[in-house]
């Protein structure tokens, strides 16, 4: 029995939702659940969780594109039957993980693993750099100021020493999202990976009449830079349309959102902003948003030299200079921002100064700052 | 054989890290029009800009989400890729599968889609990337027929509600982060798919406050873990750890210095409650803000208390428009109860929709229309007790509101009887 | 030569300024300025400040009332003509002080101090609760929600063994501020006493017309409360006056100052409002606001029990559970505001969380919290 | 003889703390109006609410300040303080003063006014309060030609400048506070006489960041001591500290346990830059935010460096209306150069002036008009370069302006150009 386009409501099913997980637990999950009493790392990627019982699961995290094909998903099904009972899982940050009931099963696995090529690194566990978070980019959407894949393979080919070993101050979380919409939520990052685009909307009056609703397009602008006004279009006549205030416009792309008509993409008005510091555990300290750091490093496909030179730096000087235990964000509010950039010898410019909303909060009301080069 | 050059691309198939322009090469030889995905990349990799057009409205009948729409703005060049919408289908909590499962999804893409998949999207789906519009009733049909399941959220719904792992397999779960999870996402059928909000709305679960699914940054309604008692504390662990027999951090940094309590432990904690009698670990609990650091630290020392339940925060988003916004503590502490089908956390999730859902803006996620009301607002429409636990500090400004019920006399006043008193 | 009524410009004198400063010096400040090595206290109010050169400067702090008379000042003078070769200077805490070239020359200034009454207290040096920073309240302003010079005396009284000793953790620094102009600058003390209305102005349409210009008084409400309207005065005639959106006053009393028709003071509706946990100095922590924690406290002359009982109750509390060392605020910050509440007792209110701009940054956005008797 | 009953007032008259109300009684028997001002204060104490009309405009001529203008609003029962005007002297720098100048200014005040006086406002004058409209010509004429001294500010101008003692009597202190707001008050002696601001605008001068004239919560342009090399160490006294032969924090605390150098310096050291190698104190001075915390405990062993100079800090103020507003650094480190008439101070100084007069709008505090243009704005118009020390942390928001300059291509582009590589 099949889809009937002439009886689309035929036995129609609806609002069943998702496959109940425990059908998908390995037996020692199933038997040991709410039952752990520890966890162990016994090498970069592996490791144990002990329950009350005695019994111990092994997991096996496997580093993944998560942009990936049902050829590569099969092939990670072969690997679970051949050495899980069938079972895996996905974790938040879309890694791969396998779970062994007994320690035997772990190097048989590694094993398999490392003989099918570069496609299945195993780490991404403790003091590392696990998988970067990550969005559509130009694969899949249409607001992008960068490409997500793309550069999240330059960066992480570069990186990827460090998710193979565990050997940072602690764990260094890395996140991509290719518009200011931010669906990687990037915005609480230790190190983030923002595209942004730096030219106003145009508008195409000639297709506006018919795409969107003006007052929504005029609502959606935080600043208000856009404004009704008429126009005239490729036919001649005269509409109803928008104008842009283009010394108003941060750029943010609501109105392109809301207007299909108000397009703001440019090859040499998008590119890359870095924040750094930020982290969402409340492991001794609060959350934190991250921080801006560079505004902008231009679009170079297809490996972003400059985006990955700018992150591994960051992550260089932090390896030599935090204390163990400390994420980017608590060593830069220790050391002080000044000496982040200090030491980075990231050039600070006057886009790092918040302009926006609850901007005062962020200015400098002490005299305590350290003298650095930046102090004439 | 490749349909199009993509130099470009190409370069991206060397480097230890998988790759997946080889993974689509690999996928094309199966599904072709992944040859016209990597064609109009490689055209974006050379123009430095999308060529998807503006999202278009497409969907399942009856659903108002799940879909997400999408048009090549080259479709001549690639036609394989002129329809490449998005299906959402909502992932397993905890995202746990077995191979026949996922052999049964990858079956239903390669017959209905490109054969490229996210695993898996930002919200928590599992993203199958690229079919047309002519395939989507079909592949529901089979989707909830064959596969048994369901798509997830998109647009101004319930967003497919998403957790970490939890008590499956965490030490410091403090509550099954999964069963909540899958409970709600069934509970909510109706609102995940029929969008009825001003806004999307997310809601994420965390076993513990280490918040593993980031769940503070970014849900409008988000459930973390936490206990209200004692940190159980194994002193005979705590010895080894001093000893050098157990791993820091449960041998999370290879390079670590010999652990040092004073130094690793207690110096990090942010409350400073803890202190070495001797050899015995003690905490002064009632000082403890539960961050983690000690548990992280000496997962085999110490671990939660047992009066486990959890602390909900509200309205975490991204930046647009008002700038990001972490989710803010609104219920300290409340019991995660299943059987009473968690009663207590469906009561307060529906009170925040009412309430929301009549006052809230279009477009305007629940965090910003706390923040437009104030959290003052949101807390009385919740009927909760103000607390000091609502806030990091007491407000600063002397910009009080007070009502006339408040003040004695109220607020009418005669002034000719004031001028009476004072001459003008 | 006096002032003649007739030539009013005749000889006239301007822009002179102040008095040079040197001339007042007490001769060892003379030669020693630039040249201090380092200071002492030798008791609560006194001090000795060493120079390179040996020479000493013992320093008496007297408490005054600020509000003083002529005849007291004579009296200070008479006193500075005996003992300190007739020079003294005010702080900028409104103390009074003497400063001696030998220590032999302290006790016979203190007794003498000590054989008038109670109009020379000697004190409010080191960690002690100094002279309270106040304003002008009832005895000269036209703004004002509370009286300052009585409330302070109130105050002061109650507190007085505070300000002749020095056992308290750190400085307490005390202000009050009879309405929200804050001219005691109360913002930023560790306990800052804040006359508060709470009744929105009332509109004396009889007044309104000569009196104020409509666009400023409308203009001058940050919340947008008050907007043009028409009435009708005493005479009968309909005049273009304001009315006020009480739901949307805050009781800041803008208005009122712009506008003399619109005055908000009333005997129920002002009050006192606590806040504490600011200060101003730069030493370990930043600079910090003092945080609104007791919202109202009724105006009960002559003596304000409620306030002079709440700012005791804060003081001891901190007295017994501070650390050395430690300011109010920087105590509020270690143990967390809630524990403030818990250990105080003083009730929490919805009015102490903040609803104005840049509330956000004030909620608590984490699980980082501790459980007090708040959390049912 | 007391010409009203004063019951409540009378209570005042009891405890330790000096009475005003005593003090105004005794001033009553040589100047009467003062039986009017216990009177209506009395009043005010009876009906809890100012008896005071509105402030009125009164002033001398050819100033626009210094004189604040006050009338009774019960003129009848208290006539005595019918005119009840402030006169606001300057005060001399650091408010010292001989018995020979107060003295004069007492008999000038007897004549010309109530006897009652605020030693001092909170601005820093020296406040004669209340005398009469007819009164404040002949009482100028006095003070300039007789005490050859000058009133202070009020209105919206520059206001009376003040400072700490500076070197004059404390340690700590890095320049001369007094001569540097002596200078500047001479100097802009128009500016304090004649508005010709959007609203007030405050100098205060500290020596040290202990900022003893809290010039950084309360005034438009804060200048605050500083060093920019070592703090200068005297190992022998700390070694005298440790044996408790020195009193820590100068003996300000009379109950100080037995000093202990980890507990009460080097752990409340904010920057963790301190450390004792055996016995010799060790500071990492790149490291130190010259908080002072060292200094102020050990005034004996710790001080500043010897290249001295001075913070400036603009735009504080109290809430009315944004909130209230701490002064934000603007430049770190600046010379203080009484050889050149403190020419880098004063040029700084006018380039915010010229830039506020031209765009603050009326009654907008410096601070404010900082706020609505934005700190990146304040500090081109100053000239500056960007640097992280401005700030406290880096913008967390992704929103930034850029200028079609800055852009390759800049801002003007043909949307029809664009169709035709991107189909609508
Ligand atoms: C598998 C996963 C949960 C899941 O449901 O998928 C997970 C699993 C564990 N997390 Fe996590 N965390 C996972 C994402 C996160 C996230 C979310 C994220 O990465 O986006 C966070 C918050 C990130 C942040 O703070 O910015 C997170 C913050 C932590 C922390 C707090 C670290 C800190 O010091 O701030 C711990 C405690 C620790 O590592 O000591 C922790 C500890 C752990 C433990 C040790 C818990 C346990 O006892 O099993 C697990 C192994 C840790 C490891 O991999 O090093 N997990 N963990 C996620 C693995 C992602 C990955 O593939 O790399
Ligand atoms: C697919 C996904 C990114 C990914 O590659 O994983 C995604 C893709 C889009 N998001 Fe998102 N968002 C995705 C998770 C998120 C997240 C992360 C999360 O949910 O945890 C966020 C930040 C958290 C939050 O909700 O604040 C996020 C914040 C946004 C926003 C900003 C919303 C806001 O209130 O700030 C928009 C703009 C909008 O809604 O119009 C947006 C809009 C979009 C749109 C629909 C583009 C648009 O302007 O309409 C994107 C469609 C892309 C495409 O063509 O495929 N997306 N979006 C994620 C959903 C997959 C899934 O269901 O699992
Ligand atoms: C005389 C005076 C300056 C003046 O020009 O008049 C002054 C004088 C001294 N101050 Fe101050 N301070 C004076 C007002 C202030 C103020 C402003 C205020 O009180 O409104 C502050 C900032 C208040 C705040 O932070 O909220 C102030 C914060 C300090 C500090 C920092 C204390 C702290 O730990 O935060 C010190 C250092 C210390 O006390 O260890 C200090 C230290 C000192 C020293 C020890 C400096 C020295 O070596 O001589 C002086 C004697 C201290 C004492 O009295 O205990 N002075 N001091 C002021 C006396 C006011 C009074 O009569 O009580
Ligand atoms: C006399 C004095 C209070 C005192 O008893 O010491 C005072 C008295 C008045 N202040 Fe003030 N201010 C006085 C120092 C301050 C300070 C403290 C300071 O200067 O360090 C502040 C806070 C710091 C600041 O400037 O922000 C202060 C902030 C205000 C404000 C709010 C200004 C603002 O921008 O927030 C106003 C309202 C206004 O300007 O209309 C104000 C207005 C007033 C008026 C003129 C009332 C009015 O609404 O017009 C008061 C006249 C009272 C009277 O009849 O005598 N006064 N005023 C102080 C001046 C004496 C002197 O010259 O030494
Ligand atoms: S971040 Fe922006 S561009 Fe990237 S997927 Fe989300 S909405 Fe699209
Ligand atoms: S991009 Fe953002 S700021 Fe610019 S016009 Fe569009 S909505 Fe406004
Ligand atoms: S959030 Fe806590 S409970 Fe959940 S996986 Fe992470 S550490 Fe475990
Ligand atoms: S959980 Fe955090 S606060 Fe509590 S004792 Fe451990 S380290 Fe300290
Ligand atoms: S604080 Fe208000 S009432 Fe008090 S003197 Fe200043 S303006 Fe007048
Ligand atoms: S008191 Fe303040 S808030 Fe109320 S009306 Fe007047 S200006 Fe507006
Ligand atoms: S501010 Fe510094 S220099 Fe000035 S008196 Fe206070 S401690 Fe001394
Ligand atoms: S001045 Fe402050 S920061 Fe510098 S060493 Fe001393 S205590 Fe540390």
């Amino acid at each position: 029995m099949a889809y009937n386009p002439d009886k689309p409501m035929e036995d129609r099913i609806t609002d069943i939702g998702p496959p109940h997980f425990e059908q998908f637990y390995p037996q020692v999950i199933k038997d040991n659940k709410g039952k752990w009493l520890y966890h162990e790392m016994i090498q970069p990627g592996v490791m144990v969780h002990v329950s009350e019982s005695g019994a111990e699961c092994y997991t096996v995290r496997v580093g993944a594109a998560r942009l990936i094909s049902i050829e590569l998903i099969r092939e990670m099904c072969d690997i679970a039957d051949a050495h899980a009972d069938g079972c895996m899982r996905f974790t938040t940050r879309n890694n791969l993980e396998y779970m062994l009931d007994s320690k035997d099963k772990v190097q048989p696995l590694l094993d398999d693993l490392a003989s099918r090529g570069n496609k299945f690194p195993v780490g991404g566990t403790g003091a590392c750099i696990s998988n970067c978070v990550h969005t559509q980019g130009w694969i899949h959407c249409h607001t992008p100021a960068t490409d997500a894949s793309g550069v999240v393979k330059a960066c992480m080919d570069e990186l990827f020493d460090y998710f193979t070993t565990m050997t940072l101050p602690a764990k260094v979380k890395l996140a991509l999202a290719c518009c200011l919409n931010m669906c990687g939520a990037v915005h609480c990052s230790d190190i983030a990976i923002l595209g942004v685009h730096r030219k106003p909307p145009m508008i195409d009056h000639d297709a506006i009449s018919g795409l969107c609703e003006l007052p929504l397009a005029i609502a959606s602008c935080p600043l208000g830079a856009v404004k009704p006004a008429k126009a005239t279009n490729a036919a001649g006549e005269e509409i109803k349309s928008v104008q842009v205030n283009a010394d108003r416009c941060m750029f943010c792309g609501n109105c392109y959102t809301m207007c299909p008509a108000m397009p703001l993409a440019d090859p040499d008005g998008d590119g890359i902003a870095i924040l750094v510091g930020g982290k969402v555990s409340n492991t001794r300290s609060n959350p934190t948003f991250s921080k801006m750091v560079i505004p902008f490093l231009p679009n170079t496909p297809p490996r972003w030299p400059e985006t990955v030179d700018a992150i591994k730096n960051i992550v260089e000087v932090y390896a030599k200079d935090a204390n163990q235990y400390e994420r980017i964000g608590e060593w830069c509010e220790r050391i002080g921002w000044e000496m982040f950039f200090e030491k980075t010898g990231i050039p600070f410019t006057i886009k790092s100064i918040d302009d926006y909303r609850l901007a005062y909060d962020t200015w400098r009301t002490t005299t305590n700052f350290k003298f650095t080069s930046h102090v004439k | 054989m490749p349909k199009h050059d993509t130099p470009l691309l190409d370069e991206l198939e060397s480097g230890p890290w998988p790759s997946f322009v080889t993974d689509i090469k690999r996928q094309a030889e199966q599904s072709p029009e992944c040859w016209d995905i990597l064609g109009q990349l490689e055209l974006s990799f050379v123009d430095k800009i999308t060529h998807w057009k503006h999202g278009g409205i497409v969907g399942v009948f009856g659903y108002g989400g799940g879909i997400v729409g999408r048009y090549s703005d080259k479709p001549k060049e690639f036609p394989g890729v002129a329809h490449f919408h998005t299906v959402r289908l909502n992932q397993p909590s905890s995202k746990f599968y077995n191979s026949a499962k996922l052999r049964a999804i990858c079956d239903l893409w390669e017959k209905y889609g490109s054969g490229m998949t996210n695993m898996h999207g930002s919200t928590g789906d599992l993203v199958l990337l690229g079919t047309t519009t002519a395939n989507l009733e079909p592949l529901f049909y089979d989707l909830t027929h064959d596969l048994n399941q369901d798509l997830g959220g998109s647009g101004s719904n319930l967003r497919t509600p998403a957790c970490c792992l939890g008590t499956a397999r965490c030490e410091y779960s403090c509550y099954d982060t999964a069963s909540l999870c899958h409970h709600l996402t069934m509970h909510y059928q109706d609102e995940i798919h029929r969008p009825a909000f001003p806004y999307k709305f997310k809601f994420k679960m965390s076993g513990c406050p280490n918040d593993c699914v980031a769940s503070i940054a970014r849900s409008d309604f988000s459930v973390i873990g936490t206990w209200r008692d004692d940190i159980r504390i194994n002193q005979a662990e705590v010895a080894k750890y001093i000893s050098g027999e157990n791993k820091p951090n449960g041998g999370a940094k290879t390079d670590a210095t010999a652990f040092d309590m004073e130094k690793d432990v207690l110096a990090l904690c942010p409350t400073g409650c803890m202190r070495m009698k001797g050899d015995e670990l003690q905490i002064d609990n009632k000082n403890c803000t539960r961050c983690m650091h000690c548990l992280n630290m000496m997962p085999k020392a110490c671990r939660p208390g047992l009066v486990k339940g959890a602390s909900i925060l509200c309205g975490a988003k991204a930046p647009i428009l008002d700038g990001a916004q972490m989710a803010t503590l609104t219920i300290p502490f409340i019991e995660i109860n299943p059987d009473n089908d968690y009663e207590e956390i469906i009561e307060v999730i529906e009170s925040i929709w009412d309430w929301w859902m009549e006052v809230g803006k279009n477009r305007e996620r629940v965090g910003e229309t706390i923040q437009r009301v104030g959290l003052p607002t949101f807390i009385k429409v919740l009927g909760l007790d103000p607390i000091p636990q609502h806030v990091k500090i007491p407000r600063e400004n002397p910009y009080v509101f007070w009502t006339s019920e408040e003040v004695p006399g109220g607020f009418d006043r005669d002034v000719r009887e004031f001028r009476a008193k004072h001459a003008q």
